[in-house]
C-alpha cells in the first residue's frame, strides 16, 4: 500500500543531513511551512544551502532557521522584506552567502530540475550585473542568458488538502513555489491543513500529482507567521 | 519658479493618468509602492485584469480590515481579493504569462529611467545594500509595454530621467513611457518627448530638472 | 468588457491565413477540435503548417484538412494510428512534409515557445538519427540536445467548460495538448462543451487561465470522431 | 529442439513474471501493445500506480463496454478507467514525470535490444515506412528502470537480441531486463546474464537462438 502520510514534523524532516540543499515555499508569509521549519530547527542540521524566495520575517520559521545559524547560504530573489531582520544583519556581517536569482528565473530553475531540463535560455537578467559571467546566447536576433535547472534534497512544502498518494491541493496565493518545489525535490516533505480518503480530491483539480511527493503530515491549524510575528515571538519558543 | 516650489501633478491624479491610458480589455500587472494606485483608476467602463506575479490573475479591490486573508496578497505582500472570473496558479506559470509575452502593460517604478529607455529600480548598487530583484527583471524582458510611474525627481532634487542610468540596470531599453508629477513622456528611437506638462511646469523649466534632453512633439 | 466569445466556429476561424502555423489539440480521437477544424476546411485557407500530435483519423477532422490539401507540413510525434489513411497516402507520394518530433519533446516545445523560452536542452533522442544535425551539450557528464521553442500563430483547441474571459476547463485525457496550445498561440481559439459566467469556475481549478485565450465558440454537442470513423463519413459531408 | 518447436512461457506468463518483480508503491508505464498485460497480474498486497503519459496518473482496468469514454483512453487510444486518487494533467506536465526522473519502471516493447542495453522499438528504417516514435524516446531516457517485454525472437525466427542493433535506435544503453517467451535476461555492464529460463529452453538453445553473447550466473 502506498501511504506517504508520516505522524509528526518530527518525523517528517528526520532524514534531512548536514549540508542538504532544500527548497523551502512561500511568498512572504503566504504558504511557509512553518511546523516542518521549526521541526528542522529542532532537528539541527547545518550548512544547509535553502532555495526560497525570500529570507523569512521575525524570528520565526525561515528567519528562525538562519538566526539558528544552520543555513550556508540563500538561494532567492528578495531577502530583504519589512519583516526581515535576521538575515541582512549576517549577510552584512559575512557570515552567509546568497545568490540573487530574479524571481521567474527562479521558478522556471525549479520547474526545470524537476522537469529534467539542464538549462534553458531566458531574455530575463540580460545586459544586467546578474547576467554577468553567464553565456548570452542570439535567437532570433535578440539576447538571451542560459540558466540551469535546480534540483534539491529536500523540498518543505504547505498545502491545504492532500491524500495518501501525495495528491495536493493548495490555497490561493500560498501556492506559489509549492507545486515546482515538489518537482524539483528528490525527497518532497508536505505538510497538509488537511489529509483526505484517496478519491476525495476530484482527478480533475489535482495541482500536484502524488508522484512528485514523499512524505505528507498533517499539520490542522498551522501557526499564522504574521500573528507570531504581531506577538513578537522566537523560535525556538522563549 | 525653482524645483523646490514647484507643484505639479498629485500620485492620485497621475494614477488616474495611466489609468485612463491603460485599453478596456488589457492583462496589467502593477508594481509595489506608487503603481498600485493605478488600480483605483480605471474608468467604470473598462474591464482590465490585474495580474500579480506570485499567482493571480484578476486581482480585486483591497478587502476590508476584517476580511483579509494572509493566504490571499499580491505582490508587495498586501491582502487583496480575487474578481469572479479569477484564477490562482504556481510561479513557474505565472512567470510564463510574463516572460512568454502574455501581459499587455506592467507599471513599475524607477529609480532612474534613460533617454533609450533603460530602467534601475532593483538596486542602487550601494555596498552595504542586501541586493533584491524580485520579479521586476522578468517583468521588463516580458511584459510588451513598459510604463514608469514614479516622481520626477529625487527627494534631494536630482533627475531621475537621465542620459544614463549610474545605478544598476533592471533591463537596457525596455521603458515606453514615463509618468510623473511634473509630465508624461514618451520614449522613443529617437528620443525622450514630453507629452504633456502639469499645470505650472513648462518646458523650459521642465529640462532644467532633467538629467536628458527633451523633445517636444511638433 | 471583456468578451472573447464569437458566435460560430466559422466566425472564430476566419482571420485564419493562408501559410499560417496552427496548433491543434488532441491526442488520438481526445480533444481534437473538430467544429473547428470543419470550419476550417470551409474557410479554405492552404498551405498551413500543422502542429499536432497525430494526422488525424479516418475522413473526418484534421485528417480532412489533409484530404483537403490545405496543410503543407505536418509537426508531429505520432503520424501514423489505426484509423489514418490520409497522411501516410500524401506523405509515401511526397506531397506532404512531416517534421517528427517526440512525444514530450513537442509538449515541452510547445510550453516553451508559450513561456518566452527560445530554447532548452532535453536527453530525448540522444544519440538516435532524430538527434542528428541538432546541438549535443553535456551537463553533469551527460548528453542533451537543444531545441527551441514552438510559437504558432493560431490554435485550435476543444475543452469542456470556458467563461467570457477565457478561462478552461477540460475533460479527462483530452487536456492533453490543449492547455500548452492556448498558451502558444497568437490566437488561441477554443471550441468548448459549456459557457458559463466568470465566477462560475472556481478560481482555485482553472486549468487555462484567461489570458492565454483569445476566442471561444460553444459547441454544446460536438461530434465523436469514433461515432464517425465507424459510420465511414467524410467531410466535407457527402 | 529447432526454434519452431520451442515452447516457453506464454505472453501471460511474461506479464506475470514482470508484474511479480515491480514492487509496491512503484510508478509504472506501460507501452502499447504486450506491455499492458502487465497491469492484470499486479499482485493483490501490493499498490502500484500507473501512469499513461497522454495525461493521467492512476490508470484503472479497462471500462465495461456500455462505461466507454472516448475521452478517458491510454497512450495507445484504448478506452481506460481512472483509479480513486487519480490526477489528470496536460502533456507538458506528464513529460516532466517521464523526463523529470520521476517514474520508477517502464515496460516497452523491442524490434531489437543490443548486450549494451540500447533499444530500437520505434522505426524499422524501411525507406516507405511512416516514422512514428511517440513517446518512447522520452521514457527511455526519463525512467529510471527500463524493462522490455518481448517475444524472444520475431515471427521468422531472427534473434531480437544482437550484438548492434540494426533498426534506428530509441535510446543507447537504456534497458535494465528483458523479459521474454524463452528466458529473462539482466543487462549488465559486463553483458548480457540469464537469470531464468522457461521450461523446455536450456541455455545453449537459447544462446544458439541469440545474436549476442550471453553468461549465466556463476
Amino acid at each position: 500500500m502506498i501511504n506517504k502520510v508520516v505522524g509528526s514534523a518530527r518525523e517528517a524532516v528526520a532524514g534531512i543531513f548536514d549540508g542538504a540543499t532544500i527548497l523551502i515555499s512561500g511568498f512572504g508569509e503566504a504558504g511557509s511551512p512553518i511546523e516542518l521549519i521549526h521541526a528542522l530547527i529542532d532537528q539541527g542540521s547545518k550548512n544547509l544551502i535553502v532555495i526560497s524566495n525570500n529570507t523569512g520575517n521575525g524570528h520565526i520559521g525561515l528567519a528562525a532557521l538562519i538566526e539558528n545559524r544552520q543555513v550556508r547560504k540563500m538561494v532567492c530573489s528578495f531577502p530583504r522584506t519589512a519583516n526581515s531582520i535576521t538575515f541582512p544583519e549576517l549577510y552584512r556581517k559575512g557570515e552567509i552567502e546568497l545568490e540573487l536569482v530574479p524571481q521567474g528565473t527562479l521558478a522556471e530553475r525549479i520547474r526545470a530540475g524537476g522537469a529534467g531540463i539542464p538549462a534553458f535560455f531566458t531574455p530575463t537578467s540580460v545586459n544586467t550585473t546578474l547576467a554577468e559571467n553567464k553565456e548570452v546566447r542570439m535567437f532570433g536576433g535578440k539576447a538571451f542568458v542560459m540558466e540551469y535547472g535546480i534540483k534539491a534534497d529536500f523540498a518543505l512544502v504547505k498545502c491545504k488538502v492532500a491524500d495518501r498518494y501525495g495528491n495536493l491541493l493548495f490555497n490561493k496565493t500560498a501556492r506559489n513555489f509549492g507545486p515546482v518545489m515538489c518537482m524539483a525535490a528528490k525527497t518532497a516533505i508536505v505538510q497538509t491543513n488537511l489529509l483526505v480518503e484517496p478519491g476525495e480530491i476530484d482527478p480533475e483539480i489535482v495541482v500536484t500529482p502524488g508522484i512528485f511527493v514523499q512524505k505528507i503530515v498533517e499539520i490542522r491549524e498551522p501557526l499564522s507567521e504574521n500573528e507570531l510575528i504581531r506577538q513578537n515571538r522566537r523560535y525556538p519558543w522563549e | 519658479m525653482g524645483i523646490t516650489e514647484a507643484r505639479g501633478w498629485n500620485k492620485e491624479q497621475i494614477a488616474a493618468k495611466i489609468a485612463f491610458d491603460i485599453p478596456d480589455g488589457s492583462y496589467v500587472n502593477l508594481g509595489i509602492g506608487l503603481p498600485e494606485l493605478v488600480a483605483n483608476f480605471i474608468p467604470g467602463d473598462r474591464e482590465v485584469i490585474f495580474h500579480t506575479e506570485n499567482g493571480l490573475l484578476g486581482v480585486g479591490p483591497s478587502p476590508a480590515k476584517d476580511a483579509e486573508d494572509d493566504e490571499l496578497i499580491n505582490a508587495g505582500k498586501k491582502p487583496v481579493t480575487a474578481i469572479k472570473g479569477a484564477a490562482f496558479f504556481h510561479h513557474a506559470d505565472s512567470f510564463a504569462m510574463v516572460r512568454g509575452g502574455h501581459i499587455d502593460i506592467c507599471v513599475l517604478g524607477a529609480f532612474q529611467v534613460s533617454e533609450t529607455g533603460d530602467l534601475a529600480n532593483w538596486s542602487t548598487g550601494e555596498a552595504d545594500a542586501i541586493p533584491a530583484v524580485g520579479g521586476a527583471m522578468d517583468l521588463v524582458q516580458g511584459v510588451k509595454t513598459i510604463i514608469v510611474f514614479t516622481q520626477y525627481t529625487t527627494k534631494s532634487g536630482e533627475s531621475k530621467i537621465v542620459k544614463q542610468c549610474t545605478y544598476p540596470l533592471t533591463g537596457k531599453n525596455v521603458v515606453s513611457y514615463i509618468y510623473t508629477d511634473f509630465a508624461v513622456i514618451d520614449v522613443k528611437p529617437e528620443g525622450l518627448f514630453v507629452r504633456e506638462m502639469a499645470p505650472g511646469i513648462d518646458f523650459s523649466f521642465l529640462q532644467a530638472c532633467t538629467g536628458a534632453d527633451l523633445h517636444l512633439y511638433e
